[in-house]
């Protein structure tokens, strides 16, 4: 079988199991698998470009993903009354000196000589300013904080539409990712992984405890809808022309309206995965694609022929972890809600990692279609599972506690099939399932 | 006719040891009218399980939307805050489908735009905040150190607590948060010893972190008695630390002993722990449902939505677990009834519940019920 | 981007999660030894009209024969690829030899794993990264009599004898050692075993000058003992001139075999492969 | 007597905790770091490794309790514990046999490597919740203390207690046995030589008449037995919950890169130091500053330099610190 | 002209520069010699900008150049090559020559996105250009071959085809002749003399072969425990003898006692 047949295969396939999700459950759920589907396509994407295209391990995924997701608050949502005015400046404040306390000790570490004056030095600079950085940031916060703590208490967005949180999502995590790379890719040996991983959490740790920020834990609710492109279902259920229209179509108000709005989100999600794959493919065929291959190939060599390589994996760890901040918006809009505790590595970086590994890396298409599958399994090997169970269990006496123990566990199954799935592909096409040409 | 149930709860994930307990009490309501033939004409009522994952808000949506595919009449759950708002918006509302969430206790979910669609069966935290408030005056207990499980439940929960324990001239000397399913809590414990107070109170889940941090108190020497509130009340907890647990005291959503007693009998004799926290919650979630059904003489959410406030509180005939046949009968012979169920329901305004408390102390091992309140 | 799919890392250097210090590129052909029997005759060891490549790839040997009797050093020269070291694989187990076989010793072991090639007295010295830099020289050494479940001191003093530097710096760690050091902790690894026979891939690849007399003499002494040597040399000229068997191989076949004074004598083999 | 009462404060909220968290982690780490200096990668599985083999501890100990066995004051799981040793022995080496070998064989990429043990801690993540479901599980027994903070209290005539747990004792003694044993099994046996070869360069070490597969198993062997050891000692201190060990993956990656990958010193070290580094950032000095501080000049807030709720982030500033300025860790060089 | 002034490197407590001073002239073909460890390559590699040195200085044409990295002295026309061949190896070997140029707009993202017309020109080009050094080393009909999977001596004529690609002033080249060939060796060593000549290039080269270097280099600078021994022609340092007795030896001692045993 050719190359394009047998990967068109593969995405008919997909879809084929999503379409029959259609038909066997509804309509709303498909769209809903597709809908998360093109998320995790456009993480992907994020992930491959730098694993993929550069050899950068990210397992800090979860963290850019958080972050977007921050950023929908920071840009869509009304501004606090009173918080600014009553300590939003103080903190902005506090943090701009806590920053250049930092910037003043590296300076001071780069431009003095070396010796014991400099540790003092260092160390005088940190100490000073984190007793100045604590001394404006704790009574600035604990006022912002104490502002209607119960559905407030943070200091707000910008009352923007949510669509401009999408690239303000990209740009936070960039900027994150720019502050990372800067530290673990400057490391004489790299350190990425690890470094990620830790980093991840401590975005999560800071989402999560810094309430005047995005409520930490306590969540925000009701982050508004980007419209006109996605209505409100039960606007819709009200309105006239709506009911018409879906009389037309043959469709009851309810799903209509609800098979309205995720296509309203189904087809801005279609349009942002399209635009980015149309970026990364072309960026990828041109001699920009070129150089990375070459660096990927042989660093060294790379080196010594004039390109800069800390530069370029700086830069497309920047452009990766942006997009996956972009998709970690979109997912947050999609919920209308941030709920920074529900980050956790297991699902917002392995399960990524799967789909591009399953996917194929180093291939954009393979990216795609590894997130639509696995997204795909995710959701519906649970009731496999339970169905599976249902019918081992099925000759066994009801009340057995053998039974009901398997029967209770089958959720347990999604972890143990996406670890199975990714280990089978790795043997038997360890190149993913669409490879890099 | 079969009327389906979602049980909407996070079997995988941080509260996955809960879940379980959670979804068999679900069930037991279910069957339990099953077997009793009452609701409409005879008809059986199946849960249909599906996971949230608790933290996981794209699964959670996704086996919603399952569950309304599925043609369920009506949703238990969800779990975790974070999950229920998810579900709310994005599938319960669109859908006009009723959502009773047995868990979900941040007041953030109180004011969400739910149509009339969502309650729950656990009572908010900024009550439960003025009852332990009051519990600790009562006591004559002056400074406490608080600490909570970093979850909206356990934020929310606190931020009550010292509110409410300040305003009635307490003193707060630290409030620190403790992540559940951490390695270790020594860090946290040792800033709570050098806090201090008279006792420490531990916002938190009684087989999560608060059982760690209790255990790790306890054995540095750091505190000696505890104030525990619902998420900690529970068997598991005096016979996991053991005796020294004596003297602790707290408080948890229930009305009177009998209902929730009641219950634990039946729980054991179905062979799970009813004490697991919210499992009594979420018997009595499954219960309104179906008496709410009967009231209303259908299925449709739309029709016995309103209902669920009416069977919920008084007037009328108070129905404990085990009686939701005489629930159902009495419903069905248009007299009125006042759902008390394990958990002692009683709901106020738009998703909320007020609830009453059981004032318990820890004493030869044993959670004693000492009070009402 | 490799060939083989498991060998693509995307060039991840990621130190926090991969240590690529030391990792491994042979691959035996047979992990369990499988049946040997006796041949008569022929010399102590020969690799006879081997062909061969490496995993599933093509043949990169094609009728290869190579040998070395005892007393004698055999040389193997030839263009770079010629298949010099896969020869040399070959003859130790390292390759797949689809024809052809390996003899030692009047006994036919084409089928033997290379640790029992060890154990019947093959000592190996590879071309690159021949020594376990973290380990002391006498660690080096004590890692060569692997096999031995005998008392070897006596071996190693021998070693000593020959090597007298190594004695000095027996315990430093090896890899602090200069590169001429460096290959005489290698050799007196594989002299451990007390092998039957001694294979040299490159001994004096990138030393200088004075080292590589200095190596020559030693490996020369080594020969006096009665050990046969067969070893690949890029130092062709000087090689052969030491040599009492020579080989050169082009594209994996035998182009030109005889007695080094032969190969350097013949002017063909002098433009083509030595250089005029 | 108020230097003292800062003393016994100091010991038994931050040393005597921190060293048993400490030797946990280290035990931890070093499981992690002989699979990264043998097997050349970073074990994604090591964490649910530990749960595997502590599961069947507690499921021993149960049957062990269940038939009256006890070990007195001792918790009867050290009697489970070389069966959950021989239980995990036999999940590694079956996964070993099914999954790593034949990446070996392919002579894969470390990386490779690490993404399979991704799969495999996925499958071992859901494999033990199947056996033994998500809850927490108790199995330890015994006695609970060595010193009781009460008793402290009333024999030493201090206001502050110090309380050691036996639980705390075992840890530290048996992490001192295992790194003893360790070393010496490393630096001294022929076997142990043998895989310090293998780790320094596999081709030599098969040209040595070395088996790499016996190298590769034995390694396996001693990584399962720690990770039980390692799962079991933490389980009795806290208690079993599957979810958790995951979550000590972390600080266990943090210790062993903090000490060196692929150093078993450094990853002692590294245990220690993480453990220390987050207690000690994140304590409150006010008690210990109350009782050293003259009369009048008692602190009145926390003296808290972090709240305990960045205890994380500390672990992994000194990690980011460490690796700034010696980038290879603490213990560089010498791998295993 | 590079300038190296009293260049040290130290590892630790390890001198392996200890006060190395040079010069090193346009137009030659300078050859670097020296006893393993004397600290050829490190010197190599604190000029070449992959090591910075612990004291020292290195200008090129005056200009100071010390630590700058790689890819920037690069950009100043100062080239090496690997001892063991640096390919790219899942490129063909028209693109490892391709993507040497160091001004290409095309490795501008947003150009990749924006300035599709202006790419496809600067390619083509550049893919006659690659088209042309292939032929020069006679390796054309290699053009499509991945990398990777070319001979060892063909690596080695790519990697000095690289520097073919932009206008090098100054190349260095590390041990090409370890484990090469001699035939190959000499055919590499007429490639160098041709671009010395017909472009102009300066070389440095370290090697160990006494032919080759006797072949191509003038100067020869022999290194020895970090520091410059010696520094003449081919055959005064042949003749000196420090060098004899630090690197060059006077042959088998046990040739004779062989030949007379055999
Ligand atoms: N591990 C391997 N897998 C596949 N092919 C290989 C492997 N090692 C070498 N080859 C190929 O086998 C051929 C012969 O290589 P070999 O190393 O035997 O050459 P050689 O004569 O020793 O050359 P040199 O003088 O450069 O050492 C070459 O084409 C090489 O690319
Ligand atoms: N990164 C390093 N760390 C410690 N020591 C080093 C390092 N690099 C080189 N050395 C030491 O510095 C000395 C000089 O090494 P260098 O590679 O420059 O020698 P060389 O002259 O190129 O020798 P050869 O001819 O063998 O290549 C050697 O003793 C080497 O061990
Ligand atoms: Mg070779
Ligand atoms: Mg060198």
């Amino acid at each position: 079988m050719s190359e394009p047949l047998k990967n068109t295969l593969l995405f008919v396939v997909v879809g084929a199991l999503i379409v029959l999700t259609g038909f066997t459950q509804s309509w709303n759920a498909a769209i809903l698998i597709i809908n998360m589907g093109l998320i995790s396509a456009i993480m992907s994407i994020g992930v491959n470009l730098q694993w993929g295209f550069a050899g950068l391990f990210n397992v800090g995924v979860m963290g850019f993903v958080a972050l977007g997701g921050l950023a929908v608050v920071l840009v869509s949502t009304p501004p606090t009354p009173g918080a600014w005015s009553g300590g939003g400046y103080g903190v902005i404040l506090s943090l701009l000196l806590g920053a250049a306390t930092v910037v003043a000790a590296v300076m001071v570490a780069q431009k003095m000589p070396k010796g014991r004056t400099q540790t003092f030095a260092i160390i005088g600079i940190l100490v000073v300013g984190f007793f100045v950085y604590r001394a404006i940031f704790d009574p600035n916060v604990a006022s912002i904080e104490a502002i209607d703590p119960a559905v407030a208490g943070n200091i707000g967005g910008l009352n923007l539409p949510v669509l401009f949180a999408w690239p303000a999502g990209g740009l936070l995590a960039a900027g994150a990712a720019w502050l990372i790379g800067k530290t673990a890719l400057g490391l004489r040996s790299d350190y990425l992984a690890i470094a990620t991983l830790g980093i991840a959490e401590i975005i999560i740790a800071v989402m999560k405890n810094e309430d005047w920020l995005a409520r930490g834990v306590k969540n925000v609710y009701g982050i508004p809808r980007p419209a006109p492109v996605v209505g409100y279902e039960v606007e819709l259920q009200q309105d006239p022309s709506f009911l018409a229209r879906a009389e037309w179509f043959g469709l009851d108000p309810v799903t209509a309206s609800t098979l309205s709005v995720k296509l309203g989100y189904s087809l801005l999600f279609l349009i942002v995965l399209l635009v980015l794959l149309w970026m990364a493919q072309m960026a990828l065929k041109s001699p920009w694609g070129r150089m990375m291959r070459a660096i990927r190939d042989n660093e060294v060599a790379a080196e010594a022929m004039g390109k800069d390589v800390t530069r370029r994996h700086l830069q497309i760890f920047v452009l990766g972890s942006a997009i996956c901040g972009i998709a970690g918006a979109m997912m947050t809009t999609l919920d209308g809600q941030l709920t920074p505790g529900t980050y956790n590595p297991l699902r917002f970086t392995f399960l990524v990692w799967v789909m591009v590994i399953v996917g194929g890396s180093g291939n954009n298409f393979g990216a795609v279609l590894g997130a639509f599958l696995i997204w795909f399994l995710w959701v519906q090997v649970e009731p496999m599972g339970l169905w599976l169970m249902n019918l081992i269990t099925s000759g066994m006496p009801d009340g057995s506690a053998l039974k009901a123990h398997l029967i209770e566990s089958a959720a347990h199954m999604r972890l143990f099939t996406m670890g199975l799935i990714l280990l089978i592909v790795l043997r038997f096409s360890p190149r993913g399932l669409i490879p890099e040409k | 006719d079969d009327v389906k149930l979602g049980v909407l709860f996070g079997f995988t994930g941080p509260i996955e040891s809960l879940a379980p307990a959670m979804g068999s009490g679900a069930e037991m309501a279910m069957a339990e009218v099953t077997e009793s033939g009452k609701l409409l004409d005879g008809a059986t009522v199946t849960g249909s399980r599906a996971d949230t994952g608790c933290i996981d808000n794209g699964l959670a949506t996704s086996n919603g939307e399952r569950m309304i595919a599925d043609g369920v009449s009506g949703i238990i759950g969800g779990d975790c805050s974070g999950v229920t708002g998810a579900i709310l918006q994005n599938v319960a509302i669109p859908n006009g489908m009723v959502m009773i969430s047995p868990s979900a206790t941040s007041p953030g979910l109180s004011t969400m735009e739910d149509n009339g669609l969502f309650f729950r069966t656990a009572p908010s935290d900024a009550r439960e905040g003025q009852v332990m408030a009051d519990i600790l005056k009562d006591r004559g207990i002056s400074s406490i150190a608080l600490t909570y499980t970093n979850n909206d439940y356990g934020k929310g929960l606190a931020d009550a607590i010292q509110s409410s324990f300040e305003a009635a001239g307490g003193e707060v000397t630290i409030v620190a948060a403790h992540e559940d399913g951490k390695a270790d809590y020594s860090a946290e414990v040792g800033a709570l010893a050098s806090a201090g107070g008279d006792i420490l109170v531990v916002a938190g889940y009684l087989d999560q972190g608060g059982l760690g941090i209790i255990q790790s108190a306890l054995d540095s020497g750091a505190f000696d008695t505890f104030g525990l509130p619902g998420g900690m009340i529970g068997d598991s907890l005096p016979s996991n630390v053991g005796p020294d647990l004596n003297g602790s005291f707290g408080q948890i959503a229930g009305s009177g002993g009998e209902g929730a007693e009641k219950y634990f009998a039946m729980a054991e004799a179905a062979g799970y722990d009813g004490s697991s926290p919210y499992s009594p919650e979420s018997y009595d979630a499954a219960a309104l449902f179906m008496l709410a059904m009967q009231a209303a003489g259908s299925t449709a959410p739309a029709e016995y939505g309103a209902k669920i406030m009416d069977v919920a509180n008084a007037p009328g005939e108070k129905i404990y677990p085990g009686e939701l046949a005489k629930g159902l009968e009495l419903l069905a012979a248009g007299q009125e009834i006042d759902y008390v169920g394990a958990s002692g329901v009683e709901l106020i305004g738009p998703g909320e519940s007020a609830g009453s408390y059981r004032e318990i102390e820890v004493t030869d091992g044993e959670n004693k019920t000492v009070n009402f309140r | 981007m490799s060939d083989n799919p498991y060998q693509d890392d995307h060039g991840n250097k990621d130190a926090s999660i991969t240590n690529t210090h030391g990792v491994g590129s042979m691959t035996p052909a047979h992990r369990k030894s499988g049946e040997t029997h006796k041949v008569e005759g022929g010399p102590f060891l020969i690799g006879d009209t081997m062909t061969g490549g490496y995993g599933k790839g093509p043949d990169i040997l094609h009728d290869c024969t190579i040998a070395v009797d005892k007393g004698e050093i055999a040389v193997i020269v030839g263009p770079n690829g010629a298949g010099k070291s896969t020869a040399m694989k070959a003859v130790f187990g390292m390759l797949d030899v689809r024809a052809g076989s390996v003899r030692l010793d009047g006994e036919d072991i084409t089928n033997l794993s290379p640790q029992d090639r060890v154990v019947r007295g093959m000592g190996f010295v590879p071309q690159t990264s021949n020594i376990f830099t973290s380990m002391t020289v006498e660690e080096n050494l004590e890692m060569g009599a692997f096999i031995r479940r005998d008392d070897f001191s006596d071996t190693m003093e021998q070693v000593y004898d020959l090597f007298p530097i190594l004695r000095d710096k027996r315990n430093q760690a090896a890899g602090e050692l200069s590169g001429g050091q460096r290959q005489q902790v290698a050799v007196g690894r594989a002299l451990m075993t007390q092998p039957k026979v001694l294979m040299l891939d490159e001994p004096t690849a990138g030393v200088s000058p004075i080292v590589m007399d200095e190596l020559f003499d030693r490996i020369i002494e080594v020969s006096r003992t009665g050990l046969p040597i067969l070893m690949v040399e890029q130092n062709a000229r000087q090689a052969l001139e030491i040599a009492d068997k020579g080989y050169v191989l082009v594209q994996g076949r035998n182009a030109y075999t005889g007695t080094g004074k032969e190969l350097l004598a013949d002017p063909e083999v002098r433009k083509s492969f030595l250089g005029g | 007597m108020d230097f003292l009462n800062a003393l016994v404060a100091l010991s038994n909220f931050v040393l005597v905790p921190a060293i048993a968290y400490g030797s946990q982690l280290a035990l931890g780490a070093l499981g992690v770091t002989l699979i990264y200096g043998i097997l050349r990668f970073s074990n994604f599985a090591h964490g649910d490794t530990m749960a595997f083999g502590a599961m069947i501890a507690v499921m021993v100990t149960w049957a062990l309790q269940a038939a009256g066995v006890s070990l007195g004051p001792l918790p009867t799981a050290l009697l489970a514990l070389p069966f959950a040793i021989l239980g995990c022995i036999v999940l590694v080496l079956v996964t070993d046999r099914l999954v790593y070998r034949f990446y070996r064989e392919q002579k894969a990429k470390p990386v490779i490597l690490v993404i399979v043990s991704m799969g495999v801690m996925f499958i071992m993540n859901g494999l033990v919740r199947f056996i033994i479901g998500p809850d927490d599980q108790r199995f330890s027994d015994g006695a609970r203390f060595l010193i009781k903070a009460r008793d402290f209290k009333a024999w030493s005539g201090l206001s502050e207690g110090l309380a050691i747990r036996t639980s705390q004792v075992i840890t530290v003694v048996v992490a001192v046995i295992a790194v003893a044993a360790l070393f010496w099994f490393l630096n001294k046996t022929r076997t142990g030589k043998s895989m310090r070869a293998y780790s320094d360069n596999e081709d030599l070490a098969l040209l040595s008449g070395i088996n790499p597969e016996r190298v590769v198993m034995i390694t396996w062997i001693i990584v399962a037995a720690l990770a039980t050891t390692a799962g079991v000692l933490y389980g009795l201190d806290k208690s079993f919950k599957p979810f958790v060990y995951f979550q000590l993956l972390l600080p266990i990656f943090a210790s062993a890169i903090v000490g060196g990958l692929g150093n078993p010193l450094g990853a002692i070290a590294g245990g220690f130091i993480i453990a220390f580094s987050e207690v000690t950032i994140t304590y409150a000095w006010k008690k210990v500053l109350t009782y050293l501080a003259p009369e009048n000049l008692e602190p009145s807030g926390l003296v808290q330099f972090l709240s305990t709720d960045y205890k994380f982030a500390v672990s992994f500033a000194i990690l980011l610190i460490v690796l700034l300025f010696k980038p290879t860790g603490l213990f560089k060089g010498k791998v295993i | 002209m590079i300038v190296v002034e009293d260049v040290h490197k130290h590892f630790g407590g390890f001198h392996a520069v200890d006060g190395a001073s040079l010069e090193i002239q346009n137009g030659s073909i300078t050859g670097l010699i020296g006893p393993n460890g004397a600290g050829k390559t490190t010197l190599f590699n604190v000029i070449a900008g992959v090591l910075p040195p612990t004291s020292g200085r290195v200008f090129m044409d005056g200009e100071d150049i010390t630590g700058l990295p790689p890819h920037e002295l690069f950009h100043k026309g100062l080239l090496r090559t690997f001892q063991i061949a640096h390919e790219f190896s899942s490129m063909s070997c028209r693109e490892n020559l391709m993507m040497v140029p160091g001004t290409q707009s095309g490795e501008s993202l947003w150009n990749t996105w924006f300035g599709r017309k202006r790419i496809a020109d600067e390619e083509r080009a550049l893919r006659a250009k690659a088209d042309e050094v292939l032929e020069f080393l006679t390796i054309e009909h290699l053009a499509d071959h991945k990398a990777g999977q070319v001979s060892g001596g063909q690596k080695k004529l790519l990697e000095l085809g690289r520097t073919m690609m932009v206008d090098a002033k100054i190349v260095f080249l590390d041990e090409v002749g370890a484990g090469v060939n001699r035939t190959l060796l000499m055919t590499i060593a007429d490639t160098i003399l041709r671009l010395n000549k017909e472009r102009g290039y300066t070389f440095v080269v370290i090697e160990h072969d006494m032919d080759f270097i006797g072949k191509i280099c003038d100067p020869v600078i022999c290194m020895a425990e970090g520091k410059v021994l010696a520094e003449g022609t081919l055959d005064e340092i042949k003749a000196n003898e420090h060098v004899i007795e630090a690197y060059l030896g006077t042959g088998l001692k046990n040739k004779d006692k062989l030949e007379a045993g055999a």
